[in-house]
């Protein structure tokens, strides 16, 4: 299969990986950027469960990647897309990762959209010394050199949003989540936020993934009686909720907000009656009425075809990513780790279809600007933008200048 | 008052659910001891069917009452007759067989329509309980639910076809003594309890995120309720279903939904160590 | 003494797996000893069921349950402590405990075979959706967060016991757990051969007339759901230690439905076997998940739908029986050497 | 309707019972099988009514060879088949049993549930009655009338003697011996009961490990279990254990 010298290369390339520390000279990633190309890894569920949101997010990474060899590379060298296929399996994740760090040497790797896959990928990276650029929305907190996060976490989404809602909507909030950590977070934050708003959440509800009918959980909320439902309820089953709501005819008597809602394209699978009315917040939808967004509409329609996914805020990332991440090497000069390192420790500006992305150097998150809209007949209409909604650092707590060894994921306290 | 009736409406949903989405595993697992692990697909099957033909501009009635359990009725005939014939008898190679089944499935279904596809509204719209409102297809489903069991209990006891699959199911060597093809009375049960799936499917497609792993999240609940029902697949699966669907949703409302569900998962381990060989068991035993 | 479990083909495969495990790093590459000894340790956690399964004729549909355990269990006392000796004694431990108690529920009150299945399912589930659930701060156990569906990532790898710090290369634990494997497989196969092994056969064979001789089937029944509880917990171990991370889907169905499943195609009855096929069907998961052919699923399916039509008796049964052909064939070919002329100089 | 078995192998699995029987039984005649347990009495009751796969030999019957037709093929040119220990389906009433054994219709005429009762008139007390609460007997007797309901050309009788009361034996010998004269059914009858054996049959065959080691009229057999005898004491002295 392998002949002896590319054994031996890769033997010296892995030796020199576990003495990085040591010898960064050696390490893998500079050895191997002396080809023709250079590979880069996608790492997203393309099957199983979660592949609604890893299939688009994955889409949209092969349209950057094509766009960047289209122009010219980067740094004069083409970018080879290695794919990985999660097969929505945790387990899969680190090995995975090991292979594009050890075997196929990728400069980067971009994906592991779930939390849990989040963090059975992060550590492996993080000891091969390859940059892990984190394309989704998520629950925040994420603070770690190591990790590019060019996507939003869930205080940018929420503060505006619930700020918006208990202006707007009314002053009682009832919370319905999925049980895992993001929407774990995001109670937090609307518990937080209704503090600080002068509103009460009458009721905080979280459901195994899993569950598919939800008439105890719309019970509640009736029993409750909250001006409107924040939900961050996620997934394919947890889609019945709305069916089953909209069913009960609640849909026109209590709104629903929700940050998550539309990430696995919910507003496409379910009916205009069963959503029309429902509020998001996202940095991206393609309803974005500006030159730059037109632009790259018709530019994917081109690259992925006239049966192209929507691409959501959860699959935006996709192409933000290696874009961002692109902008680094070209500061760097170098595709070496400990160089981009470094030139990621100024700010990074670019701009993308929703507009200038800031990927900062103290929190190595990104500010942009956020967009609160409702769906109407499978469309997203703009309500309210607030632009250049800063990541949350916690309280100074993530500052990854002053701190660069943190890796550990920040929690926001009541 | 209308919270009680409410919470009644909740409940019954729940058994109302459960008695649906393992009926058609039932029927399999109780005839031919066969554990269908793309049971939950024969649903997904289902519930596509459903929303492709309505979506094409079928009446929506039909293509849930009908095309759906038709259409996998079809293709659960189809594994039969291809796969599953010929390995009867063999729990473990059915089990490996009907999981690679599965995974063929969901592969095939987003391969053909990807992982988004436009899904149905549910019909009939909502009535109104004092503070509360449901949805008045849950008030279906829970009447549908009802008739099935009803329907197949007839079907069982009162039909040739019934008195055939009863005898086989119990005795399949004896009842070839008397004239009946066994092989023939397994593709009919196999097919009709597809059938079942599908239409599980079709009535759940409107109230559910109709999407190519749809299946996994039924599956887990599906057995248990079957399993722990017993050999006898109606009062079995009917009765398995009245304990646990009423015990998830009453801790659910009390408690949280997670402790609920594990307290499903519990009365079935406390149930089988009363009842070990399933509640269907330990009901004949006390007649 | 005839052990009939030590027959030359055990024997050799035990000899091959420790020739792995010696020679392996040498001629390897870090990634695919990386690769190896993930795989070595979730084949290690078939090995207990398909024993148990096989042997004892115990279908344990949430076999998950047990190496979960033993994978949760060295993640929180190998960050707590910063030493793994004592997390991995904890983790074979941990889920032998729960089996006795299982195990003693489950045969003691004659529990049925597909409903004793099915209480296991349950168990490993009831412990996935706790694991999910434990997502708030507060949920933490000797100062390590649990971590909800997110799990606990950066577990320490396996440290040469006593020595803090002090980390086995990729390299040793790769031999460790091949080493491992080999042995686990050596002393279940011997059992297997013992009076002891014999009559839990029997107890498969026939639980009722096993009871007539005098033997208590119940106690047999649980000393084999223990033996293989433990194997499952050091496997969930090394797992951990290997791949530096555990999260709640340790626990289900999905994870339990592979052991099972691997156990099948390696073909009932046969340690060696499960083991063979866990090896081939990871790479094969793998291999898809990489190469971009189609759907990943429906190639996998299609796969193991193909798997029961060519070898309906799992893999390593069918390899035997076609190596018994082509011995017959070759015999019959000495025999008529004018029939096949030149061939016969081409076979071995 | 003769019945024809030359060298017939069967068994379970790899472990093969019956090594080779040989025999032929004339239209409308009562023959019986004895032997000591495990010797294949059952083996070849089953393998004749297609439960058990033929491994070798031929089997033909009316000049049909059967060899490769399923039971239910089986059923419907003649066989009928009483299994040992009467099981059958304990969840059906007695009068689904009897149903259920018409809804194929044999290759002949079926009788009607009315006239099987009149042969058997103490199952129509029982009727709606599940069959697992009948007697030992009772049960015997429902599994007779279900096998004679589709009026077989030959019946296949295992042990029907095993666990029923002496006087009901009697009671169900003399019915057998009835039918037999009234629709000339030939009856194949394997017991352990020598007796009973000689009470119906003309002759019997012995089967020793799985070969038919020789015959002996019923007159000797009816000796044989005056004396209190198994086959074990017959004069031929070649059995063992």
């Amino acid at each position: 299969m392998m002949n002896i010298s590319r054994r031996n290369l890769i033997k010296t390339g892995a030796v020199g990986v576990l003495a990085a520390g040591v010898s960064p000279m050696l390490s893998a990633t500079s050895v191997f950027a002396q080809g023709e190309t250079v590979a880069v890894g996608s790492l997203h569920d393309l099957t199983g469960g979660t592949d609604v949101y890893g299939v688009p997010s994955h889409a949209c990474m092969k349209m950057a990647i094509a766009e960047i060899n289209a122009a010219g590379g980067l740094l004069g060298k083409q970018i080879e897309l290695k794919t990985y296929d999660g097969q929505s399996d945790i387990k899969k994740f680190p090995q995975y990762a090991q292979q594009a760090a050890l075997q196929d040497k990728v400069v980067m790797l971009q994906g592991a959209i779930t939390g849990a896959s989040r963090e059975a990928t992060r550590p492996v990276l993080r000891r091969y010394k390859v940059p892990f650029v984190y394309g989704t929305i998520y629950e925040g907190g994420l603070c770690e050199t190591n990790a590019i996060s060019v996507n939003t976490g869930s205080d940018q989404q929420a503060i505006p949003l619930l700020d918006w809602s208990f202006k707007n909507l009314g002053k009682k909030v009832f919370y319905i989540g999925a049980d895992y950590n993001a929407p774990r977070n995001i109670g937090i934050w609307t518990n937080h936020l209704a503090n600080q708003n002068g509103g009460t959440v009458v009721g905080e509800e979280y459901y195994p993934l899993d569950v598919t009918d939800f008439s105890t959980a719309i019970a509640k909320i009736q029993a409750a009686k909250p001006d409107y439902v924040h939900s961050c309820l996620v997934g394919g089953p947890h889609m019945a909720f709305y069916r089953q709501w909209a069913a009960a005819g609640m849909l026109k008597k209590i709104p629903i907000v929700s940050v998550v809602f539309g990430g696995g394209n919910e507003h496409m699978v379910l009916t205009p009656e069963e959503t029309d009315g429902i509020i998001v917040a996202y940095n991206y939808f393609e309803e974005i009425d500006t030159p730059a967004n037109r632009d790259f509409l018709a530019r994917a329609d081109k690259t992925m075809g006239a049966s192209r996914p929507y691409i959501n805020g959860i699959a935006i990332g996709g192409y933000t990513g290696p874009m961002i991440w692109a902008e680094a090497v070209k500061r760097a000069g170098s595709f070496d780790y400990a160089a981009l390192m470094d030139a990621l420790k100024t700010d990074i500006e670019w701009a993308g279809p929703s507009g200038k992305m800031v990927l900062e150097a103290k929190t190595r998150s990104t500010i942009q600007d956020m967009h609160i809209m409702q769906v109407e007949n499978r469309k997203w209409k703009l309500l309210e933008t607030q632009s250049q909604v800063r990541p949350f650092d916690f309280g100074g707590a993530c500052d990854l200048l002053a701190n660069p060894r943190n890796t550990e994921i920040l929690v926001p306290k009541v | 008052m209308d919270q009680v009736l409410v919470t009644a409406i909740a409940i019954a949903t729940g058994i109302a659910t459960l008695v649906l989405i393992s009926l058609g595993l039932a029927v399999i697992f109780g005839m031919m001891r066969i554990i269908n692990f793309a049971h939950g697909e024969f649903i997904m099957l289902g519930a596509y069917a459903t929303v492709l033909s309505t979506n094409a501009g079928m009446n929506l009635w039909i293509a849930m009452l009908v095309i759906a359990p038709a259409f996998v009725a079809l293709v659960g005939l189809g594994c039969e007759r291809l796969l599953i014939r010929r390995y009867y008898g063999n729990l473990t190679t059915t089990m490996l067989l009907t999981w690679g089944l599965s995974l063929f499935l969901v592969g095939s279904v987003t391969a053909l329509f990807g992982n988004t596809t436009r899904g149905i509204a549910a019909p009939l719209g909502s009535v109104t309980f004092g503070n509360y409102s449901v949805s008045v297809y849950q008030l279906f489903l829970i009447a549908f639910a009802a008739l099935l069991v009803l329907g197949a209990a007839l079907f069982l006891t009162r039909t040739r076809f019934g008195l055939i699959a009863r005898g086989t199911m119990q005795n399949p060597a004896m009842a070839s003594t008397l004239g009946i093809d066994p092989g023939r009375v397994y593709a009919a049960t196999f097919a009709v309890g597809a059938g079942l799936s599908g239409l599980a499917g079709g009535l759940l497609a409107p109230v559910s995120g109709v999407l190519p792993n749809m299946g996994a999240s039924y599956v887990a609940k599906a057995f248990v309720t079957v399993i722990a029902g017993g050999s006898s697949v109606l009062v079995g699966t009917t009765g398995a279903a009245f304990m646990f669907g009423p015990i998830e949703a009453i801790v659910s409302l009390i408690s949280t939904p997670v402790i609920g569900q594990a307290s499903l998962l519990a009365a079935a381990i406390l149930l089988l160590r009363l009842m070990p060989m399933g509640l269907s068991a330990g009901f004949r035993r006390s007649t | 003494m005839n052990y009939a479990g030590m027959n030359a083909g055990s024997l050799t495969f035990t000899a091959s797996l420790v020739v792995v495990a010696l020679g392996g790093p040498s001629v390897l590459d870090t990634f695919q000893v990386l690769q190896l000894s993930a795989y070595s340790s979730l084949a290690l956690g078939v090995v207990g069921l398909a024993f148990v399964w096989g042997i004892l004729g115990i279908l344990s549909l949430g076999h998950a349950a047990f190496f979960g355990i033993g994978a949760y269990a060295y993640a929180i006392l190998s960050i707590a402590q910063g030493e793994s000796t004592f997390a991995v004694a904890a983790a074979i431990l941990a889920p032998s405990v729960l089996a006795v108690c299982l195990g003693y529920f489950l045969f003691y009150g004659r529990v049925g075979d597909v409903y004793l299945s099915v209480i296991t399912l349950c168990v490993s589930l009831i412990l996935f959706s706790f694991m999910n659930s434990t997502a708030d701060v507060s949920y933490t156990l000797l100062s390590v967060p649990l971590g909800g569906f997110n799990g606990i990532s950066a577990v320490p790898p396996l440290n040469w016991p006593g020595f803090v710090g002090d980390f086995l290369t990729p390299e040793a634990t790769f031999s460790l757990c091949f080493l491992l494997l080999a042995a686990v497989y050596l002393a279940l196969q011997f059992l297997r051969g013992t009076r002891l092994g014999r009559i839990m056969a029997s107890v498969r064979e026939n639980e009722r007339r096993c009871e007539l001789l005098g033997y208590d089937p119940r106690w047999l029944k649980l000393v084999g759901f223990v033996i293989s509880a433990a194997i499952a917990g050091l496997a969930g171990a090394l797992f951990t230690a290997n791949t530096g991370y555990v999260g709640p889907t340790v626990f289900d169905l999905g994870q339990s439905s592979q052991f099972i499943l691997w156990a099948i195609a390696g073909g009932m009855g046969t340690l060696s076997g499960a083991i063979i096929a866990s090896f081939m069907l990871q790479f094969l998961a793998s291999f898809i998940g990489t190469s971009q052919l189609f759907n990943t699923s429906l190639v996998f399916g299609t796969v193991i739908i193909f798997f029961v039509y060519a070898l309906p008796n799992g893999i390593v049964p069918s390899l035997q029986g076609l190596l018994r052909k082509l011995s017959r064939l070759a015999r019959r070919q000495r025999r008529r050497p004018e029939v096949i002329g030149d061939s016969i100089k081409s076979t071995p | 309707m003769t019945l024809v078995v030359e060298n017939l192998i069967s068994g379970y699995g790899a472990v093969p019972v019956l090594h080779g029987i040989t025999f032929r039984q004339e239209p409308g005649e009562i023959v019986g099988i004895v032997g000591n347990n495990g010797m294949g009495k059952t083996t070849l009751l089953k393998t004749l009514m297609g439960l058990l796969a033929t491994k070798g030999g031929s089997t033909s019957f009316h000049g049909t060879d059967f060899a490769n037709l399923p039971a239910h093929r089986r059923s419907r040119i003649g066989f009928g088949y009483v299994p040992q220990g009467a099981s059958g389906f304990p969840n059906l009433s007695v009068l689904e049993s009897l149903q259920l054994a018409t809804v194929v219709g044999p290759g002949g005429r079926a009788k009607g549930i009315d006239e099987i009762l009149e042969l058997f008139p103490e199952l129509s007390k029982y009727l709606n009655r599940s069959s697992s609460a009948l007697s030992g007997g009772e049960r015997q007797m429902l599994s007779i009338a279900r096998a004679v309901i589709r009026s077989p050309k030959l019946l296949l009788l295992d042990e029907l003697s095993e666990g029923v009361q002496p006087s009901i034996v009697e009671k169900l010998a003399e019915r057998l011996v009835h039918l037999h004269a009234t629709e000339n059914i030939g009856i194949l009858v394997v017991d352990q009961e020598l007796g009973f054996v000689a009470s119906v049959a003309k002759r019997a065959l012995v089967i020793h490990k799985g070969r038919i080691s020789h015959e002996i009229s019923a007159e000797r057999l009816s000796d044989l279990d005056l004396l209190g005898g198994s086959i074990r004491s017959s004069s031929c002295g070649s059995f063992s254990t």
